[in-house]
């Protein structure tokens, strides 16, 4: 069970590498949809989430569908519609963004070493890997020019997010309600900015955030 | 009390007519003039009857909001300020039903008598105030409704910029003021204006710096005056007379109110007081003679006279420091008096100027001249007021000077720094005075006297009689207070009885003085009375002859020849040059045969430039460079919050 | 009754004197001069013409003599001459009496305003600011007195034991109050080096220039005003320089006389032996009367602690 | 079921939109009136709400409930008048998401349970950013990006704060319901550093949606390019409900002996929001986005008097409620100078005096009101909060707080003078009418009675909302 934990977090921190250093949207793309299945399977192959009640179960099972094929696909229906550039236009190159990526992995270790949490070792890794996670969606968010790769930073952070949430706290999981409630949140955000998306390229006939700097003071 | 505030009722009501009458315009001003001066006479009786009353210090109040008292209070003092607010109040208004004939502008003079009312209610309200909230909300009310009034032709940009700048200044003040009642609330926990007494030494010099700023930014204390001489000529004249003759006394009811609340504090207040009261009486009438407008010099003279007022008030809190009795009172005294005169003959000069500026369309006084022919009853009330406000006897200016004089001398016999101090209030007293006499012999010669120098000028006829009658009922008062000012000091006696600090002090001796103030005064009447019958009599059966002035040899004088307002104040002004910006401007002679060449006089005002310069362009420079923040770039946006964070972790 | 008789014999005296100085400046001059009535007949010759009156002018023109010349004789009315109480007096006349004569200038700046003629309008404006300097002085003058005498009237400073002249305890320092009170008296009343009321060009006049337009009756009534305000502020001076109080009245009034005609004269000495200051100079010169007596003042600070 | 505060609005909200445009206007008035009596009856006590675990009754939450339903429904008034005059392609989509924006904001007002009152306040992001983009113009397109991405990725860390909080609990070793009042309880066990922290986050997050600086940058753009109805709800509710959350954190830290830290943080924000708002009101060219900026000073304000703490945090509250009433009856009068004019730039616009008599009294009263001058609250609020940051002893960020409304009070004053006074030479596209500016006077005249008569309830739950942060009107 720990080397398959193990490995899904590697699997996700090779993703965000990925991430940072492809240079096309539909890779982008793919990569996310991988990742948001290693995420969700991430709390199952927990040591402490041994005795899974019937009900996580399923609320697992639906996070698996819409992290790893609704909002994907929803994102990869975005992309062919808008018939948009395949190139991913950078602010910050893509080996200064992978090397970045590293400097994030080694911060995220530095502050996970630092939290003075008794964390289950396992747990260090889920740790690293999740603000590693959060903080290149963070980086994603800022680095990128298209609209759409913003999306994709953004749900890279949320992503992270989740997995502090998975590492961080033992009584999130157990209400499923409100877990459910986050996760139609997010999906109705992406569908809501793909909406937003689809209305810019047709205004603009580009979804490049160069041109939605115009509101300014 | 209860009276008291039902007559301001009645002035509110009469705002309220106002506006329910706007279709029928002169059926509107009728019963809104007759409403708001029945209730200003009513008030007035009450405000007389008070001061005179052995026992005084009423109070009302009434819970506000669960957490305020809305409390007023009467004491003498409150009620020696309401007398200017219910005297000048209905005879402004008098004077508006003429001055407002437009009746295309039906619904704006309508709205301007509802604020109006609200306007005259405030300032009565700020008097009778005895808690900081109560005050704080009479303040802004008076404010906001002073600021709609002055921007009544806001057609005008220069008007507007004058209301934008009242505005501030007024906004800036009332932060000023908030901050010292705060303070004092922070030391006490007490809203009350008693508590502002118990608060400690030091504190409560920070507190009457604060709110000297706050209340000087309102009276027009030299540098924070640039908003007087802006807005007074952009309201409406009756409006100016309001303003100046009234509502920047309540700046000064604030600061003498603020100081006697703080009971005894440290000499420095006083010395304070009489330093900015000396430089803002002094710049303040040099500034009027280097003004042309004739609304702008008559707002720079009510810097002038506010420094006049603020030396009076200076020398009496010097007085109490020093525990020098007579020159508390005869300071103190010599302020009210001088209150209550200036709201006269300063309401007088700018309704007088209104007139002029109705019929003439022009307040430049270089454009005028030779009115007194077309204008008599304007001219000779406006000669009254030039008298009277140069503190010249047998007017009213000269007694309120006159008790100011007294009370310094009675500190000429101190020593250091009260001693250096009043001496050189007198002196500058000395110098305002002969400065204000070339000023308005400035204004009054130049603008009614001589010929007219433009078309206008020359077809300008006497304003309306309703008009007339106010200035001549104004000029009649100037003098009858310069003749038997006894009982009108009385009165101002009276606004100091409920003064603990001085309310020992034996004055009765003083009114032999006054009497004979009186006596000499009616000795120069008689004495003149008499020359001039010599006069006539010398000129009986004489052959007068006319002719054109004598031109000292030239033979083809022009009415552009005579001595412009420039010429006249440049020698006088120059002489303050550091203080006092001029540039001067001269295209110079080109050729041999000179042709059309232009000189030019232009003085700024030091405050406006300094702040222009240090503060106004510095800052707008800055905030421009800052607008930067709002880049519309949205990578930037998310850095911002990601750096807000980082901070914030750092904070741990 | 002496003070009605001193009065009446400074007011009939007061046309004299001036041609006193006309005299001095006469024999500086080697010539003869004018007869010392010569005054007397210019008033009389005066007050027996018409006038010609400029269109320009109004009521406010044939105000300035009659404002100006009443309110010299005020001052005559409260200064106790010739040793004799003033005919009025009370305590703070002086305040009354100085504004009085500002009342003075007032309108003669006034009349001279309304003849619209540039001329007089800057010798209006000259006299406006020449004498708002010389008031200066003057208040100074009187916060001095009071810090001596603890008075406040014409009165009350030249009697009783503080009195103040240069035999009495602040003599030495009231020296520097003559020079001061001279100059301000040479400007208030238009002489050398301040004015030069001999002068034919009207660009460099004061108070000739003001009064241009005025003739016949009006005229007289102007000069007779100058003359009692010259004689005011040499009564003035001779009350300082003279320490003694004789018993004899009639002695006493010949003392006074006698030095007022001597500063008289003395203004005739000034005026031969020196020469107009340029206009710029005036304001200078002036002042230096106001830092004599601020100066004293300051030396008073010491003396009485 | 004071849940049907959000259920009412959500189910005529499905209806609105399916149902032609006539009737869906009739629906959104109706709903409104309901939710206020709903909410009325909250208020009084009469319906509680039914899943205890999620929602509970506050009375700060009660009072943000009054207020966003009371300005809801003169703003749906508005509304309807406004988008007759408008050509708005869907107005069903339109009126539904009004109405869901409704329930999402009562849902905040109520919520009790940390992960509830962040899903509810992200929900508000998405149902409200469909009024944003109406217009579908460029810069609309714009504005509604940078409103749902930057509050979408504020708010996410929000999340995070709520997750961190919930570890304060677990090294506490608690073990109650995450919900604020259940932690409130045992504040005092939970670990101060991760409680510190989470706030941190909270503030953040919800200081994004709040319009805190340096976290505002979005709502300039979101409420000028909003359509009038729109942008008074985001700036006269919304902004409110944002507040809610960080104030729940707040209130927690103070619970936990934090107040001090949280109290910090706060009144630096809140200054900062107050200078930033000052840089902008000078040279503003948009009217709405003066507008928006003042809301960035008001939630600046309303953070500071809450920071500051004692008497200033009834200023506070005074100030929330106020700033409501007259910040939404400003938005709307710009929607009638918009229509009539015709532009959002200040400089096309001029000689409101004259032209529009009814919206320029209404606009300049606002504008009165907002910079504190009486009869209107905001005068109480700013010196309430003035008089107890002085006896708190935070002078001299007071004297910042000072400098900066008086800044403000000089830039945006130039501006509204300009609109009302200036020249104009231009046509008048279309003109005010009765339906558009009574709601604006109804909003100013329930501030100006508010100023004059509080009633007893309303002081009583403002008394007990403050009461638990420390502050009161006795310091």
């Amino acid at each position: 069970m720990i080397q398959i934990s193990d490995a899904l977090l590697s699997l996700t921190l090779l993703s965000v590498l990925l991430s940072l250093a492809s240079n096309r949207l539909m890779a982008l793309v793919k990569i996310m949809a991988f990742q948001g299945i290693v995420v969700s399977l991430i709390p199952l192959f927990l040591e402490h989430n041994d005795g899974m009640a019937i009900g996580s179960i399923l609320f697992l099972q639906v996070m698996l569908l819409i992290k790893g094929f609704l909002i994907p696909g929803f994102i990869f229906m975005a992309v062919q519609k808008i018939k948009i550039k395949r190139e991913v236009e950078p602010i910050i190159g893509y080996h200064a963004s992978v090397f970045a990526g590293l400097i994030f992995i080694l911060i995220s270790a530095y502050i996970a070493d630092r939290l003075h949490i008794a964390l289950p070792d396992e747990h260090v890794l889920l740790m690293i890997t999740a603000i590693t996670t959060l903080t290149s969606g963070l980086f994603l968010l800022m680095t990128r020019r298209k609209a759409i790769t913003q999306v994709i930073g953004y749900l890279m952070m949320e992503n992270g997010i989740y997995l502090i949430g998975t590492a961080l706290a033992k009584q999130t999981h157990t209400q499923f309600v409100v877990e459910f409630g986050v996760l139609l949140d997010i999906l109705v955000g992406i569908m809501i900015m793909g909406i937003i998306l689809h209305n810019i390229n047709s205004a603009f006939d580009d979804v490049d955030t160069a041109l939605l700097g115009q509101l300014k003071d | 009390m209860n009276t008291l505030l039902l007559s301001l009722a009645v002035i509110f009501a009469g705002g309220i007519l106002a506006l329910l009458f706007v279709r029928q315009f002169t059926l509107m001003k009728l019963i809104a003039i007759a409403t708001m001066s029945a209730g200003c006479l009513w008030g007035l009786s009450l405000t007389l009857s008070g001061l005179f009353a052995p026992t005084a210090g009423m109070e009302i109040s009434v819970e506000w909001l669960h957490l305020f008292t809305l409390a007023f209070k009467v004491d003498s003092l409150a009620l020696f300020f309401l007398l200017p607010v219910f005297i000048i109040s209905p005879l402004v208004l008098f004077y508006s039903f003429q001055y407002l004939g437009n009746k295309n502008k039906a619904v704006r003079s309508a709205v301007s008598y509802f604020l109006f009312a609200i306007l005259v209610c405030s300032m009565a309200l700020v008097v009778l105030a005895s808690n900081i909230i109560t005050f704080a909300l009479a303040w802004e009310i008076m404010s906001l409704s002073s600021f709609f009034l002055v921007v009544y032709d806001y057609e005008v940009q220069s008007n507007r910029r004058a209301g934008y700048l009242y505005f501030i200044f007024a906004q800036g003040g009332a932060m000023f003021l908030f901050a010292a009642f705060a303070l004092v609330y922070s030391h006490t926990g007490l809203m009350d204006f008693a508590a502002f007494s118990q608060i400690a030494e030091p504190v409560k010099l920070l507190v009457f710096i604060l709110a000297f700023i706050g209340f000087g930014s309102k009276a027009g204390l030299f540098p924070l005056h640039i908003w007087l001489p802006q807005a007074h000529p952009a309201a409406p004249s009756h409006i100016s007379a309001i303003m100046s003759g009234v509502m920047i006394k309540m700046g000064i009811y604030g600061i003498f109110r603020v100081y006697l609340l703080l009971e005894a504090p440290t000499p420095l207040i006083g010395r304070m007081v009489l330093i900015a009261g000396m430089i803002t009486g002094v710049l303040g009438v040099v500034y009027a003679l280097a003004n042309q407008d004739i609304k702008k010099l008559l707002a720079y003279s009510s810097v002038e006279n506010i420094g006049i007022i603020l030396i009076g008030l200076g020398i009496g809190m010097v007085g109490v420091s020093e525990q020098n009795q007579a020159m508390a009172f005869f300071g103190f005294a010599g302020a009210l008096m001088h209150v209550f005169n200036h709201s006269i003959f300063k309401s007088l000069l700018f309704l007088g100027a209104g007139a002029v500026l109705h019929q003439a369309k022009t307040k430049d006084i270089d454009q005028l001249g030779g009115l007194i022919k077309r204008m008599p009853t304007t001219g000779k009330t406006f000669l009254v007021g030039s008298v009277a406000i140069s503190g010249l006897p047998p007017f009213s200016g000269f007694i309120g000077e006159f008790l100011i004089y007294y009370g310094a001398f009675q500190g000429v016999s101190e020593h250091r720094i009260p001693f250096v101090l009043t001496v050189l209030a007198i002196l500058s007293l000395a110098v305002i005075g002969g400065l204000a006499t070339a000023c308005f012999t400035k204004v009054f010669g130049l603008a009614f006297l001589g010929e007219p120098r433009t078309r206008q000028a020359a077809q300008a006829t006497e304003a309306g009689a309703g008009m007339g009658l106010v200035m001549v009922v104004m000029a009649v008062a100037c003098l009858v207070i310069g003749v038997l000012p006894e009982p009108f000091i009385r009165l101002a006696f009276a606004g100091l009885k409920d003064l603990s600090l001085i309310n020992t002090f034996d004055f009765s001796p003083f009114f032999v003085i006054i009497r004979q103030v009186s006596q000499t005064a009616t000795l120069f009447i008689a004495l003149f009375l008499g020359i001039g019958l010599l006069r006539k009599f010398l000129y009986l059966k004489k052959e007068i002859g006319s002719s054109g002035t004598w031109g000292c040899g030239f033979t083809q004088p022009t009415v552009r020849m005579q001595y412009t307002g420039t010429s006249y104040g440049d020698e006088m002004v120059d002489f303050f040059r550091p203080y006092v910006p001029i540039k001067r401007i001269y295209t110079g002679i080109t050729a041999i045969f000179p042709g059309r060449t232009t000189w030019d006089i232009q003085v700024g005002d030091l405050a406006e430039t300094y702040y222009q310069q240090w503060l106004a362009k510095p800052l707008l420079r800055l905030l421009e460079r800052l607008h930067w923040i709002q880049h519309g770039n949205i990578q930037l946006y998310i850095a911002y919050i990601i750096l807000a964070l980082i901070v914030l972790l750092f904070l741990l | 009754m002496e003070s009605v008789l001193a009065f009446c014999a400074a007011v009939l005296i007061a046309p004299m004197l001036p041609a006193v100085i006309q005299k001095v400046k006469a024999l500086f001059a080697g010539k003869q001069g004018p007869p010392l009535l010569i005054n007397y007949y210019t008033v009389i010759k005066l007050f027996r013409k018409g006038s010609v009156y400029s269109t320009s002018t109004s009521f406010v023109f044939q105000l300035g003599p009659v404002v100006g010349c009443c309110t010299s004789l005020m001052m005559l009315l409260f200064f106790p001459l010739a040793g004799t109480a003033p005919l009025f007096s009370f305590h703070g006349d002086v305040f009354m009496l100085f504004y009085l004569m500002g009342l003075g200038r007032f309108f003669t700046i006034l009349a001279a305003l309304d003849t619209a003629s540039p001329f007089e309008g800057m010798g209006a404006a000259r006299e406006a600011f020449f004498s708002t300097l010389a008031e200066g002085t003057i208040f100074a003058i009187l916060i001095l007195f009071f810090r001596f005498s603890g008075s406040l009237s014409f009165q009350e400073f030249f009697t009783g034991t503080n009195a103040m002249n240069i035999g009495g305890e602040h003599g030495a320092l009231l020296l520097l109050v003559i020079i001061a009170l001279y100059i301000v008296m040479l400007t208030e009343n238009s002489r050398v080096p301040v004015d030069d009321p001999a002068t034919h060009l009207e660009l460099t006049m004061i108070h000739e220039v003001m009064i241009l337009d005025h003739s016949g009756p009006d005229l007289a009534l102007i000069e007779l005003g100058a003359w009692f305000k010259l004689l005011f502020y040499s009564a003035f001076l001779s009350q300082i320089l003279n320490p003694l109080q004789l018993a004899d009245p009639l002695m006493n009034g010949l003392l006074f006389f006698g030095i007022v005609t001597l500063i008289y004269m003395s203004v005739g000495v000034v005026e031969s032996i020196t020469a107009r200051f340029r206009m710029n100079l005036v304001p200078k010169f002036i002042l230096t009367s106001f830092a004599l007596v601020f100066f004293v003042i300051i030396l008073t600070m010491e003396l009485i602690q | 079921m004071l849940e049907f505060t959000c259920l009412l609005p959500l189910f005529t909200g499905i209806i609105a939109m399916f149902l032609p445009v006539r009737l869906g206007r009739g629906i959104l008035v109706v709903t409104a009136l309901l939710h206020l009596q709903l909410a009325v009856l909250g208020w009084l006590g009469k319906v509680k709400p039914a899943l205890t675990g999620y929602f509970t009754v506050t009375p700060e939450g009660m009072l943000v409930l009054l207020v966003t339903s009371f300005i809801f429904l003169f703003i749906s008034i508005y509304a309807v008048s406004y988008m007759s005059e408008t050509e708005i392609a869907s107005e069903p989509i339109y009126i539904g998401c009004t109405l869901f924006f409704l329930a999402t904001m009562s849902m905040v007002a109520l919520a009790d349970h940390l992960v509830v009152l962040w899903i509810a306040i992200e929900a508000t992001t998405l149902m409200s950013a469909p009024l944003i983009f109406l217009h579908r113009s460029k810069s609309a397109l714009e504005a509604t990006w940078k409103y749902v991405l930057i509050c979408s990725v504020g708010i996410a860390l929000a999340l995070l704060g709520c997750f961190f909080i919930v570890l304060s609990m677990d090294r506490g070793n608690v073990d109650v319901p995450i919900t604020f009042s259940s932690l409130r309880q045992v504040a005092g066990l939970l670990n101060p550093i991760w409680l510190k922290t989470g706030f941190i986050f909270l503030v953040v997050g919800y200081g994004t949606k709040m319009g805190l600086a340096p976290m505002h940058t979005w709502l300039p753009d979101a409420h000028s390019e909003a359509p009038s109805p729109a942008s008074a709800l985001l700036s006269g509710a919304l902004l409110n409900c944002a507040f809610l959350g960080i104030y729940r954190g707040h209130q927690l830290m103070y619970e936990a002996g934090l107040g001090d830290f949280s109290s910090q943080i706060l009144v630096g924000f809140g200054l900062l929001s107050m200078l930033v708002a000052a840089i902008f009101m000078f040279n503003q060219t948009g009217y709405k986005r003066m507008l928006a900026y003042s809301s960035i000073e008001n939630m600046g304000i309303i953070a500071f008097g809450v920071g500051v703490g004692g008497l200033a945090t009834y200023g506070a509250m005074l100030h929330l409620i106020h700033h409501s009433l007259i910040k939404s009856s400003l938005f709307l009068s710009s929607g009638n100078i918009l229509l009539g004019y015709g532009s959002k730039l200040i400089d096309k616009t001029g000689n409101m005096a004259r032209l529009f008599p009814k919206t320029f009294t209404a606009f300049f009263a606002g504008f009165a009101g907002i910079s504190g001058f009486p009869p209107f609250g905001i005068f109480v609020s700013e010196i309430l909060i003035i008089m107890g940051a002085f006896q708190q002893g935070w002078t001299v960020s007071v004297t910042v707080f000072i400098a900066a409304l008086v800044l403000i009070f000089a830039g945006a004053s130039r501006l509204v003078m300009r609109m009302s006074f200036g020249s104009y030479s231009g046509e008048i596209l279309v003109d005010e009418n009765l339906a558009r500016t009574l709601p604006s006077y109804a909003l100013l005249l329930t501030s100006i009675v508010l100023c004059v008569w509080l009633p007893d309830s309303l002081y009583q739950t403002i008394i007990s909302a403050i009461a638990t942060i420390g502050g009161g009107i006795h310091g």
